[in-house]
């Protein structure tokens, strides 16, 4: 089968869903989002099929798309957390019943576990794309779509606000995107990556300033989207703001495709001598800062989804670590890796946010005092994510940060993997305040907090992921070889 | 099946059945018994003719990296395995009764136990790097939950700095890892030996002071020791224990295995001056620090802090003599400080303070437990007769023979005041002995219940192995002996 | 049965009595006490066996350490039995005493409790005596060394509730912790320097220090600390005093017959180092004989019966030492130990017998015309004292004598030292007796005193007669055979030197009945001999004031630098760098828009300029 | 006949006038009509650079469909981002950036 399928297949489930929706009763609406994770469960297992590229000359064609394993691997990556966020969303429905007038009962709630599911598709595209145009028209139907779903409780002002800085913010890097690329196709003549080596190869020294300009643009576009500094204020805000499940999907799946193009383009532009030395400092510059304004600025937070905002940011500044070691064999395996396990500990943790802050009525982390008591699962939960994103041994967390900091040490930054020992004691200090609130303080009331066997099958499904990435990471680390 | 893996996984699976409910006390225990059975099993089933590592088994994780899960043990892993097993039953049986949440209580003590277990008995460095760090999250959630005094502040220090620490150390694990010429490169440390031996392999000298740094801050090398008295201090009784009396030694052990290994002459020539500076802080000035101290548990905290510094005097001889002592040393340390905080728990239960003001002449009224005690501060001051003392004087033997060979004068004054140090530890133990359990008895203790059967035979049981080791030392040593040449 | 079976039998059996008795016997008196006495008995059979069969040599019994270098090479610590005559000779004293002692403790720890505590610390105690004794190498003596320090400070502490009691075993385990020191380090540089910590294999030409005088002298006098230490020796003479705290039959056997010449017996087995370095034998020569002068003058400052006893036992101490010194013959001090042991064991017990007799009161001037009250213990007590004060035809004079002649000989300044302290004997013996048992009763205990039991009074009266008859030539030629041979020709001494000795002993003997016929409180107290010399005081203040302080120094710096500012100190300089950081969410979406500008301003900038 | 520098200028102004926009305007009304400016300021100098920039003689038609696809995502931008727009109105009765700053540090 061909590559593009996969994307139109999501496609259909999406519209598939959005009929169903209105063919039924609405009463419950859950089985809509089980549907959906079933359907794009089906398509996960098509994409175990063989697949080849739509065509084989791909510096030819528009709909440009690679085959290559770092686009199947990540595309099963979006599809594994569309599935999970999808799953998540009847957990939510008492909240959306809560902020969305509905004249007619269930009215708008089927859409929230429907609208993922194409910027899921969006998504695939992205990371398969190797041509500025579709990248940019994939980027654009995802971000829409999440614009939406920041957006979602429409009658909650913080939901409100989240969405409209999303919006304001995430055009604004829309426009240096397009802008940024006007100027490379204007020097180069393509929008091709796989063909912008040579093309700018074949270009006179005058015609480097525009050049670097045009590349300039689109790295704010796509630090926007990966959320480094100086391009991740939109992140805290957001991610406190949107419904939970958006926000986990929003710190996993578009920060994944965010980076998957990055590094094609810095793959495409490092061929171009006079490109590497910029880029390596451009990119080890926006780690630097990205690493400490993530994890220090995460220490003072008292909100658990802003903290989890702030955590996203420090993770991306490991990640660009990866990024800025790609001259390594390993760099790719250990950043795929490291989203893996990023993956199942941050929609792990969102999930039992999600809950708590569903029964406890907010976000704070004093929410989550004495969570042991009342729900040891949920607490063991989070304590198994927390000490996966900390790093500790065993988790998923702890090899993909081994691989990222063995990758960069290979590469030789080592002022980088200094200033990365300081931020992981930063990230125990912030990550453990989540584990003393559950574990040492005492709960405000005593009531368990019920949780239903959806959520307790992705818990073990999650926390297995977890801890097996942990101990056995060979078959991931294989698909990206 | 391999008995470590069993050793590893019995304290886990019981854990999963306190988690389903089990009885906690009682599965913990028959697991912690089963597992001693099984340690001083394999230590005698050791082959001291073959040598070098038996019991190995292997689990591909990673083959092209060189990253398995080998389960093997020589001498000293088995060493420091039955002070494990020791330690940890022991210091279950002194648990006492807990009213929250007991199953995690529990949970907690096996996870630090397996942790420990699976450290010693893994070839593999990543495994042995990662089976330590299982201890961070429990440890923090005893200090923090079921600890005395200023808890909290106490469970946050000591675990950022021994996660930080272990980080800088893991760094430095991949660095050396990397050091490697590219086709041979494993985490396995009998390759790492092969390597070592047929290549010109030379790791940079900063690899080697981020081991020390790494393995000596989990040590509580002076200056990185602020994290160990006060989580001692406010430690319940067998948390402390687990700690103080096994976890620690991982970073000796670690340093033994590879630190002292793998690296060229000239390199750890080089920067021995400094690591003998150090261990002069960690003995004469944290010796001081421990003379100073008003609380019981305080003191024994810093002592523990301070005692190290004569196995780190051992390992900085850099011969058979020295190394062979720190391994001894390690063992006698483990029991004796693990006794000395199980009786520190005893006394803190009946007297709710540690005081040595407010305490006094308990000798009358828990007579038992005051001969323990007796015992205990005999040992840590390093009486002949238990096994402390064969250590100080085999490391002290060492020393001078590496100030012999080298006569470089900074081990020389490290010798001297190594031998002062057992005049400071006999200040301080003498002077808390003298002040809780001797002089005229105040009222209202003269009507304490004295020690309980259960903690009585979890210290016997830890003294018995002592003073075995005291009187005939070989016991030991020729198990530690087949490793360190 | 072997020879070397009885020495281990001998060496052992007290230790399985001391583990009994703590194991098994803790409730029962009489089969606390009875394990005691069996195994000293045994000890006391196994001693004369030995001796009788003139048994020689060195009974290897296992390598307590053995670790090996490499192939071929091994380092070995052996624990071993060397039995020639010198060790000989102290297993017979130590186990000829012990017995004794062990039998008067029934009567004088009837009333007391914890009595399985007392005989569990007298059985170590033998034990560690006997293994001093018989040692074999300079580890295995340290260890013992250790092991007396110990039984000694569990017996001192036997009243522990009285802070007296509690802090003076203290005390005397840390003073001796510091001779130790030394010893310690001793041991470490005889064993660098030669190779070798055997005794039979010491020898000044050994390895490094053939021809090396500077090196040898520091080794001996290394090792000396120890004796210091051990033997009450200036400056570390403090706490044999105070450690008179202990029961009294303990400070007979452990602080004056046998545990305190364990020191004097160190230097014996290390003679041949000593004798071979000038330098350090007049280093031992000169510690010994202030010791022996400055406590002779102490003992007449004191007023407890003991007390008095204690500084006595330092003084003589001092003369061994000094004997050591002279480098003549390691039999020279050794025979001094011999008399000494008997005589001054006798002394404590009849003085114990005394306090008993006066129900724990131990101040001289609560006393006096003791003699019809306990007669038997006034013959004994009167056997001693002139034993000791040099009583011509006694066993001390012999032995004491015999020291100041070599003294006369080589050194004249210290002869003269030690005759002054030899007149000082005498003058504080005889104070002691005439207040104590001469004179009128001056207290109601005294009135009401009465003799003790038979328990303690047979030994006394079995002791009395070694005390007066150690000296004597054929006693002599049974336990020094061949050493003291050559030194009983005192051809070279001037036929006056014997009237000093003899004038000395009459002078003190005479000045002290002369002042203190009976006075109602001490005629001449003298502020500085009763305050020791100021020395103890000192001493407290030093620790408490430069130790101590040190120590809060350390502290402080542990708890304000390097935990306070380097450790909390960073972690706050980061939580607050955090804390500044977070001011730049300032939620506003222009602002946002501003720092997104600066940005692209920012990443154009770099990309432009770098190369 | 204008060159390919006078529309690139002109385009650069257009882009620069929608970021002051979005930077300086208070109403997020307008803010949002700025950012529609910056995406066609990339039209127009995308349509030029493929008039000027031949490729071997001819147009290059690439831009230019990027064109065509970046007026639909403004337009459907737009369609979402009025519908945000309108819903902040209801819920908070205001449309201005200043208003909006509940969340943050």
């Amino acid at each position: 089968m061909n590559t593009l399928l996969l994307e139109f297949s999501v496609v259909a489930v999406g519209v598939l869903l959005l009929l169903a929706d209105s063919f039924v009763d609405r009463s419950n609406k859950n089985f809509i989002s089980y549907l959906g994770a079933l359907g794009l469960g089906a398509v996960l297992v098509l994409s175990f099929l063989p697949q080849q590229p739509l065509l084989t000359d791909c510096t030819a064609s528009l709909f440009l798309s690679t085959a290559d394993p770092l686009s199947t691997f990540f595309i099963r990556f979006i599809l594994i957390a569309t599935i999970i966020v999808v799953l998540m969303t009847p957990s939510f429905v008492p909240v959306l019943e809560r902020y969305i007038p509905a004249e007619r009962k269930g009215g708008g709630i089927a859409e929230f576990s429907i609208l993922p599911i194409f910027a899921c598709a969006g998504l695939m595209w992205m990371v398969r794309s190797v041509d500025f145009i579709m990248i940019f028209v994939s980027l654009e139907l995802a971000t829409i779509s999440l614009y939406i779903l920041v957006t979602y409780l429409r009658q909650n002002q913080a939901s409100l606000e989240a969405g409209t800085k999303y919006l304001i913010l995430g055009a604004l890097s829309t426009g240096f995107l397009v802008y940024g690329i006007t100027w490379i196709f204007g020097v180069t003549g393509t929008t091709n990556l796989l063909a912008l080596p040579d093309a700018i190869n074949a270009l006179p020294e005058s015609a480097h300033t525009p050049l670097l300009f045009g590349i300039a643009l689109v790295f704010v576009a796509l630090s926007f989207k990966i959320a480094a500094f100086p391009f991740q204020f939109w992140v805290p805000d957001v991610y406190q703001g949107a419904p939970t499940p958006v926000t986990a999907y929003l710190s996993v799946a578009s920060k994944a495709a965010g980076f998957v193009v990055l590094i094609r383009l810095i793959e495409a532009l490092s061929q171009v001598p006079f490109l590497q030395q910029k880029l390596l400092v451009l990119v080890i510059l926006l780690t630097v800062m990205t690493l400490i304004f993530g994890n220090f600025a995460a220490i003072p937070q008292s909100n658990m989804k802003r903290l989890l905002g702030y955590s996203s940011i420090a993770h991306a500044g490991y990640l660009l670590m990866g990024v800025a070691s790609l001259s390594s064999v390993l760099a790719i395996p250990a950043i795929g890796f490291y989203f893996a396990g990023y993956l199942a500990m941050t929609l792990l943790s969102f999930l039992v946010l999600l809950l708590v802050s569903e029964n406890a009525g907010g976000d704070e982390i004093t929410r989550f005092n004495g969570l042991s008591k009342r729900s040891p699962l949920l607490a063991g939960a989070m304590l198994l994510s927390m000490a996966s994103l900390a790093g500790i041994p065993f988790t998923a967390g702890f090899v993909g940060k081994l691989m990222i900091f063995g990758v960069a040490l290979k590469t030789g930054h080592f002022g980088l993997v200094g200033l990365g020992c300081i931020t992981v004691a930063a990230g125990f200090y912030y990550y453990f305040k989540v584990v003393r609130a559950m574990y040492w303080q005492q709960p405000s009331e005593t009531t368990p907090i019920p949780v239903t066997l959806t959520v307790k099958l992705l818990i073990a499904v999650m926390g297995a992921a977890i801890i097996a990435l942990g101990i056995y990471p060979a078959p991931v680390i294989a698909a990206l070889r | 099946m391999s008995p470590l893996l069993l050793l590893i996984l019995l304290p886990l699976i019981a854990s999963l059945f306190i988690a389903a409910g089990a009885n906690a006390r009682r599965t913990a225990l028959g697991a912690a018994l089963i597992n001693l059975l099984a340690a001083i099993v394999l230590f005698f089933r050791y082959d001291l003719h073959k040598g070098g590592w038996q019991f190995v088994s292997q689990w591909h994780v990673l083959p092209k990296l060189g990253v398995n899960l080998i389960l093997g043990a020589d001498g000293l892993s088995l060493t420091m395995l039955l002070l494990a097993a020791l330690v940890t039953f022991s210091a279950l049986l002194v648990a006492p009764k807990i009213e929250k949440q007991e199953g995690l209580y529990y949970i907690s003590l096996l996870f630090i136990s397996a942790g420990v277990i699976g450290a010693f008995a893994s070839i593999d460095v990543l495994f042995l790097y990662g089976f330590h760090e299982l201890a961070l999250i429990p440890t923090f959630l005893l200090i923090g939950i079921w600890g005395s005094g200023d808890r909290q502040a106490a469970a946050w220090k000591a675990t950022i700095y021994l996660g930080t620490a272990s980080f800088v150390l893991l760094i430095g694990l991949v660095a050396l890892y990397l050091s490697m010429p590219p086709d041979a490169r494993s985490f396995d440390l009998r390759q790492m030996h092969d390597l070592a031996a047929n290549t010109n392999w030379s790791p940079a000298r900063w690899i080697y002071i981020l081991l020390i740094v790494g393995f000596g801050t989990l040590v509580s090398l002076f200056p990185f020791h602020s994290w160990a008295a006060p989580a001692y201090a406010s430690a319940p009784a067998p948390a402390a224990m687990l700690h103080a009396g096994v976890l620690k030694k991982f970073g000796l052990y670690g340093l033994i295995r590879i630190a002292l290994q793998f690296f060229p002459k000239e390199i750890t020539e080089a920067v021995n001056p400094f690591l003998i500076i150090l261990l002069i802080g960690n003995i004469g000035y944290i010796g001081y620090v421990t003379v100073a101290q008003k609380r019981l548990d305080w003191t024994v905290g810093y002592s523990s802090v301070m005692h190290m510094g004569y196995i780190f005097l051992g390992l900085a001889a850099f011969n058979v003599l020295g190394v062979n002592g720190a391994a001894l040393l390690m063992f006698a340390h483990g029991l004796s400080v693990a006794a000395a905080f199980a009786l520190c728990g005893e006394i803190r239960q009946r007297t709710g303070t540690l005081d040595y003001c407010e305490l006094g002449g308990l000798a009358k009224s828990v007579p038992v437990l005051g001969l323990l005690f007796g015992f205990v501060t005999m040992a840590s001051v390093g009486l002949p007769g238990f096994a402390n003392f064969a250590g100080e004087i085999l490391v002290f033997f060492g020393a001078a023979l590496s100030f012999y060979a080298h006569g470089d004068l900074i081990m020389l004054i490290a010798i001297v005041i190594g031998v002062w140090g057992v005049v400071i530890s006999a200040i301080y133990m003498l002077r808390a002995y003298r002040n809780i359990f001797w002089g005229p008895i105040a009222a209202r203790w003269e009507s304490l219940t004295d020690i309980a059967p259960t903690a009585r035979y979890s210290v016997i049981l830890l003294l018995i192995p002592l003073m075995i080791a005291g009187f005939y030392p070989q016991f030991i040593l020729k198990m530690v002996g087949t490793v360190l040449h | 049965m072997n020879i070397s079976m009885i020495a281990w039998i001998t060496l052992l059996v007290p230790l399985i009595a001391a583990a009994l008795i703590v194991l098994v016997t803790r409730t029962s008196k009489p089969l606390a006490s009875g394990l005691a006495i069996l195994s000293a008995l045994v000890a006391f059979v196994g001693a004369w066996t030995l001796f009788i069969a003139k048994t020689h040599g060195d009974f290897l019994g296992f390598n307590w350490i053995n670790v090996a270098i490499d192939l071929d090479h091994h380092f070995t610590i052996p624990l071993g039995l060397l039995i020639d005559p010198l060790s000989r000779t102290m297993l017979v004293i130590v186990a000829t005493i012990a017995p004794l002692v062990f039998i008067y403790s029934l009567g004088y720890m009837k009333e007391e409790e914890g009595y399985w505590r007392y005989f569990a610390g007298l059985a170590l105690f033998l034990f560690s005596m006997l293994g001093i004794v018989l040692a074999d190498n300079l580890v295995m003596m340290f260890i013992f060394w250790e092991l007396v320090g110990v039984s000694s400070y569990i017996l001192i502490g036997h009243y522990f509730r009285k802070n007296s009691a509690a802090d003076a075993a203290k005390q005397a385990f840390l003073v001796n912790r510091i001779g130790d020191f030394g010893f310690m380090l001793g041991i470490l540089f005889i064993w660098l320097a030669t190779g070798d910590i055997s005794f039979a294999s010491l020898n000044p030409e050994a390895g490094a220090l053939q021809g090396q005088p500077v090196m040898l002298a520091i080794g001996v006098v290394l090792i000396f600390c120890g004796t210091v230490g051990k033997s009450a020796q200036f400056p570390l003479h403090v706490w044999l005093p105070n450690s008179m705290e202990g029961p009294t039959p303990v400070s007979s056997l452990l602080h004056a017959a046998t545990m305190v010449a364990a020191g004097v017996y160190l230097l014996a087995r290390i003679f041949p180092l000593l004798a071979a370095s000038p330098q350090a034998s007049e280093i031992v020569l000169w510690i010994g004989a202030i010791t022996a002068l400055g406590a002779g003058f102490l003992a007449i400052g004191q007023d407890d019966i003991k007390g008095i006893l204690a500084y006595s036992t330092i003084s003589q101490l001092g003369y061994m030492v000094a004997g050591a010194g002279l480098a003549v013959s390691a039999a020279l001090p050794m025979f001094h130990l011999f008399t000494h042991a008997f005589f001054k064991c006798l002394l404590f017990l009849s003085a114990g017998s005394v306090i008993l007799g006066m129900h724990h009161e131990q101040d001289i001037w609560k006393m006096g015309g003791l003699k019809n009250k306990m007669p038997l213990t006034f013959l004994a007590y009167l056997a001693g004292m002139l034993a000791l004060s040099g009583c011509p035809g006694l066993s001390g004079s012999f032995s004491k004598d015999l020291i100041m002649a070599h003294a006369w000989a080589d050194h004249r300044a210290i002869f003269w030292v030690l005759v002054v302290g030899a007149a000082l004997t005498p003058f504080y013996m005889a104070r002691q007796a005439s207040v104590v048992f001469l004179g009128s009763p001056r207290s109601d205990h005294a009135k009401h005193a009465h003799e003790s039991p038979m328990v303690m009074v047979l030994p006394l009266l079995l002791l009395a007669i070694p005390s007066i008859a150690a000296g004597w030539g054929f006693v002599k030629n049974i336990f020094f055979p061949e050493a003291l041979g050559s030194l009983e020709e005192a051809g070279h001494l001037p036929w006056f030197v014997e009237w000093i000795f003899i004038s000395a002993f009459v002078v003190g003997i005479a000045l002290a009945f002369a002042i203190y016929r009976n006075p109602a409180k001490d005629p001449l107290r003298i502020p500085l001999l009763a305050n020791r010399f100021y020395i103890d005081a000192f001493y407290d203040w030093a620790v408490a004031t430069i130790q101590g302080g040190f120590a809060r120094l350390c502290s402080f710096i542990d708890r304000w630098f390097i935990n306070g500012i380097l450790v909390q100190g960073s972690a706050t300089a980061i939580w607050f760098l955090g804390f500044c950081l977070r001011f730049l969410q300032v939620g506003n979406i222009q602002a946002y828009a501003f720092f997104f500008g600066a940005g692209v301003i920012a990443l154009i900038y770099v990309l432009l300029t770098v190369h | 006949m204008p060159t390919l520098a006078n529309y690139l200028l002109a385009s650069g102004i257009l882009f620069a006038i929608g970021l002051g926009g979005v930077m300086l305007r208070r109403s997020i009304i307008v803010i949002f009509m700025s950012l529609e400016m910056m995406l066609s300021a990339a039209n127009l100098s995308l349509v030029a650079f493929s008039r000027y920039g031949l490729v071997n003689g001819h147009q290059n038609f690439n831009a230019q469909i990027l064109v065509f696809f970046i007026i639909t995502v403004a337009a459907a931008e737009v369609a979402v981002g009025l519908a945000i727009i309108v819903s902040l109105y209801r819920a908070r009765q205001t449309t201005h950036v200043e208003d909006l700053d509940t969340l943050k540090f």
